[in-house]
């Protein structure tokens, strides 16, 4: 489907991805000074993708992600200091310290939740959206997974609810190559993931992961047909993630060489595709593109500023959330 | 009044809270043709949208219906026969029983699982389990066990308006058990013991069907002048431990009849509590009557013996006054 | 793959249909006067498709059943006594009285337990041929399972390690076209649950169920595959039962029309069917089936005999098999 | 004699079996790249073959593993984190725990699923789970939660051996702590506890890294001249009632340090037993220090007051004597 994207849009693509990129170059600054605790799976390579997939939405539609899901929230419009509080484990955090990194939500921008068991988001997702169908809203449920998730019964399951249903919703499958070190053509001899699409009877798409307005257009289709109550989709984002698995594993795991990881960064990123094209075909001027570039360098560093001035949780609030709060 | 079984006072629940709130609907294997008697006349009257049958797929029904929970809706959740929850236990532990927490208090999921135990009829080892305690070690969840129709109904409607997960585990000995249920509305609140009988020699805290067992012999030790009193917990998270122990003061000795396996039991907790909280209060040894440990076998020849019985908790109770 | 069948080997076929038929005649009798206890799923109808699959294996190939699994054992070779006074619950039963009708299960012929969690066994018959395959032998490793089966994320998982892993496995999906009262087409979109194979990357096969020589001729060319170290194959037989989900349901679910049962009956029973083929392209005399059907009787009879005889287990037995026994 | 980690005594436990039987093989998500260092060096000496990177399916993990054991393979499964049990806990439960009984002793299930714990490190509730008692509950699974790196390797050459299904519970807080192991083979037999300090004025039973804990708060206690028995079980199922019964009759008190969430945990069942069978023994009530039932959160202002820690021991034990 071809989308027509203003000037505006197309900055707003681009401001988010880098959003993406300089929060989570961020994140992992602070992980390094051991500011962030836990484990922290960086998008590094993926901006592409998710920018793409999120923004075919709108505010109110629903998302969902997984344990590496920083950047969507941001692809889906939240602010960055919620975000940045969160994995520096501050009160102000959107999951007031509860959640971390592998667990950001931001229910204001139709975030749902980004669970860390992988695959397990599926069928919530698809919940999601039967939740929007049978209150009569046009709303739609993206979810993001990985190639590894594609394994699991839940992927299954829960594609197949929204299949039989006909509900609105987007499967996102974020086919970086690798589960951990494991890579994909061990746990599949399917050639893509999207061609399980047919044993559910429902539409699968391949789209080059690294070219957000390819994604952009695909998942746009897809959500229009959701809207339309014409079913589900299952979009595969052929992409790269640039770090380790997680930040911190400790020793190399050489499960694919650097000339690899190189290849990727250098004649393929998201991000200077997009920009190049910027110039070249949609007629941007360099310093605009600077523009977007310091102003998001400033929202970083101001997330950053924000979560450290932010208090910790008081212990106290470790009992609270477990159930709702009694009223009297 | 009028008297109802356990399973229409289930029916009653769940109709009069769809009627009451359009966001709660109900979806499970074979619901729509009324398999077991808890749907009847649903179709009827609220159509194939809010009575959904679903594919055998347990993980997937447990979390469409937790992410159709945190979008604003009310589903209830039959799993039929409670070893059928294990396919679905990741998207109960994980997502339904965490997400709020998780998620700093944005999410809510106000989901019911349904779950009905059915043993002692040669149904073997697959189909027998008895499974709450595993769920009871899980924060986040509310658990509910009633032990007759009146309860069933009350607590059922009390799941329904609850803004957490409930997982109501339904003892299918009970399902043409019938009480005096009012044609008013009630509510039964979760966390609040019932007496069931009053007594003063020994407590007998017993969970859902067992409560039954416990009144056939408290009449048998009535006839020798031994006063029970026995406690049904109705609901074993949360856990009314306050009447519990008020009972142990008053008697002295405790015994708890639960029709799962002992090990790490809703049992095993009760007694856990009362041997640190009311521990000077106890005159004898806390006895626990359960399930056998071993796996449920399909012969009658083997299967009878293995589960509390009237004699087994008669025998307890004079253990702890001997 | 056309098969080449001997004349007994067209009598053993007719023969274990009619077992199975004959032996489940008796079940259900049996169930009526309260003396098979628990719930009890027939095969009335599917015997084609049992034992078409059963006999394309070796008698020290491995199989899974569901928990409509009486046919299953008998298909491939079992004894009727060991199942009958199982059925009865007696300590010559099959698993000693304590696995009843649902647990069938007969080591000595390769049945390695009929489990009753619907698609529990999908994965398990998957690791039975990883066994066999790790230590060098060429058994394959057989599944029935249900339409209703492939909804649960454990066939997505088990065929896949099996197609990943080239696996010795045959998956049969027995497509009676109802889970308990819940048409297939309400729960899987696609056409044929074969068509899910693409997905896996292994072949998919869709066969008449009711014709147990296609089946045979299926089933032998997958065995074939998987023995020659190709891999599994996920073969659908669709079929029909005649009777209820289980017996004593208490009443009609009324998903179906009593037209729909008595046109598979009358116009595809695979036992009429075959013995008609027998008869005019096989050149039985309808003596030589006569025969074969007062054996069957017999054998029947005799095990329901045997296992009245037999004698419930000992009560201490309840307590044995939990662990392995402690050896001095 | 060497001294070796915890880790180190996973991995040649593990590579010993697999020298020594060829139907022992492992699989897991990861396990050729060696992840956590448990699988040192074993692509190289036993191949692809035995050492089986599985896709993200804990299911089929667990069902491949239990056909493949049915058929004569004695398979090791490397589940890493223990939550990741829950998308398996149905062919745990079902399948593993039940086919011996269920098919009337025809078919073993030799396996060891194996699942790290790691907690107390900022990664939340969904990945912070100490489940065992989970597992307790259901007969047929034998369940090992070693306290060193000396008795991990001898509980793990006994599980890989054992006929049954074995549960190896291991804590992340003890990855690198060190044990002296002797360069002859040496096997631990399950259901056998270990004493690690005798004492006699307070049983500490400890499982798991609390032994450390138990230990620092003994060492404490001793300062004020107070001598604490340490019992650690070892294996939860079997659980060697014996030894702690004995050990409580000769001190009659009763402390039970678990990381597990308190409701229906080991902690509940080991109390559960005491103040049955050893009720008069008990000269105070039984004080179990478990983990604060709430969802462990990422805040390190949060989680770590959570767990038990060598005061709580200490109070714990003082409040025994007092
Ligand atoms: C059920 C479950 N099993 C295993 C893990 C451990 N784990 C975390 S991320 C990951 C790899 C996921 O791969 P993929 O789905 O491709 O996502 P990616 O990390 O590549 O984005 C694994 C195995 C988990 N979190 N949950
Ligand atoms: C996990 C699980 N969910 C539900 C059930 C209850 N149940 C038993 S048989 C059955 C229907 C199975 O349908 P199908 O797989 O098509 O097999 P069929 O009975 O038609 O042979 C159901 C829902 C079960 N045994 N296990
Ligand atoms: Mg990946
Ligand atoms: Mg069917």
């Amino acid at each position: 489907m071809k989308v027509n994207l203003s000037k505006d849009e197309l900055a707003e693509m681009m401001r988010r991805m880098i959003r993406i990129r300089y929060f989570e170059d961020a994140a992992v600054e602070l992980h390094k000074n051991g500011e962030i605790r836990g484990s922290l799976h960086t998008s590094h390579g993926q901006e592409g993708e998710i920018v793409g997939a999120c923004m075919a939405l709108r505010l109110d539609d629903y998302m969902v992600g997984n344990h590496r899901s920083h950047g969507h929230p941001i692809g889906k419009g939240a602010k960055l200091r919620g975000l940045m509080a969160e994995l520096l484990a501050r009160e102000t955090g959107v999951c007031r310290g509860k959640g971390g990194s592998m667990h950001l939500a931001d229910f204001s921008v139709g975030s749902l939740g980004e669970t860390s068991i992988v695959g397990s988001g599926i069928p919530v997702a698809a919940g999601a959206a039967l939740g929007a169908k049978m209150q009569g809203l046009d709303r739609v449920s993206l979810c993001f997974f990985g190639d590894g998730a594609a394994q699991e019964g839940a992927f299954h399951e829960g594609i197949n609810f929204a299949a039989i249903w006909q509900l609105p919703a987007i499967f996102l499958c974020e086919n970086n190559g690798y589960a951990v070190s494991t890579p994909i053509s061990k746990t599949a001899l399917v050639e893509n993931i999207a061609d399980r699409a047919a044993g559910y009877g429902i539409p699968g798409v391949v789209v080059d992961g690294q070219d957000v307005i390819a994604v952009h257009e695909a998942v746009s289709a897809a959500v229009q047909r959701a809207r339309a109550g014409e079913g589900p989709t299952l979009i595969e984002a052929k992409t790269y993630r640039y770090l380790d698995h997680a930040a911190n594993m400790g020793r190399d795991l050489k499960y694919r060489t650097d000339e690899e990881i190189e290849s990727w960064r250098s004649s393929k990123d998201p991000i200077a595709r997009f920009q190049a094209r910027m110039l070249q075909d949609f007629k941007f001027e360099a310093s605009e593109i600077e523009a977007i570039d310091a102003a998001v360098k400033e929202d970083v560093a101001d997330s950053v500023t924000f979560a450290k001035d932010s208090p910790f949780p008081d212990p106290a609030e470790a009992w609270t959330d477990v159930y709702a709060p009694i009223v009297a | 009044m009028a008297s109802k079984t356990f399973l229409q006072a289930i029916r009653d629940a769940q109709y009069e809270e769809m009627q009451r709130d359009s966001n709660v609907f109900i979806m499970g294997e074979d619901v729509e043709c009324n398999m077991f008697g808890t749907t009847t006349g649903m179709i009827d009257d609220f159509g194939r949208d809010r009575v959904r049958d679903t594919p055998i797929a347990e993980a997937g029904m447990a979390g469409v219906a937790a992410g159709a929970a945190m979008v604003g809706m009310r589903p209830i959740v039959d799993f039929t026969i409670a070893p059928f929850l294990y396919p679905a236990f990741d998207q109960i532990m994980s997502i339904i029983a965490k997400s709020r927490y998780l998620y700093g208090g944005q999410a809510k999921v106000p989901v019911v699982l349904r779950a009905n135990m059915i043993y002692g009829n040669g149904n073997a080892a697959q189909h027998s389990d008895r499974p709450y305690s595993m769920f009871m070690h899980m924060p986040g969840l509310k658990i509910m066990v009633p032990s007759n129709a009146y309860d069933m109904k009350g607590l059922m409607k009390s799941a329904i308006r609850d803004e957490d997960p409930v997982m109501s585990f339904e003892d299918v000995a009970l399902w043409s058990t019938k009480s005096e249920i009012p044609d008013e509305e009630y509510l039964i609140p979760f966390g609040v013991a019932d007496i069931k009988q009053k007594g003063k020699d020994c407590t007998i805290v017993a969970i859902g069907a067992m409560v039954n067992l416990a009144l056939a012999a408290a009449e048998e030790l009535a006839k020798e002048n031994i006063s029970v009193e026995i406690v049904d917990p109705r609901t074993l998270a949360p856990l009314d431990t306050a009447t519990i122990l008020e009972s142990v003061k008053k008697t002295g000795r405790l015994v708890i009849v639960d029709a799962a396996f002992s090990r790490c039991s809703a049992a095993s907790e009760i007694s856990a509590i009362v041997s640190d909280e009311g521990f000077w209060d106890l005159r004898a040894p806390i006895v626990r009557v359960t399930t056998a440990d071993t796996h449920i076998p399909f012969s009658s020849s083997m299967e009878p013996q293995l589960y509390p019985s009237k004699d087994k908790v008669v025998a307890a109770v004079r253990r702890t006054l001997s």
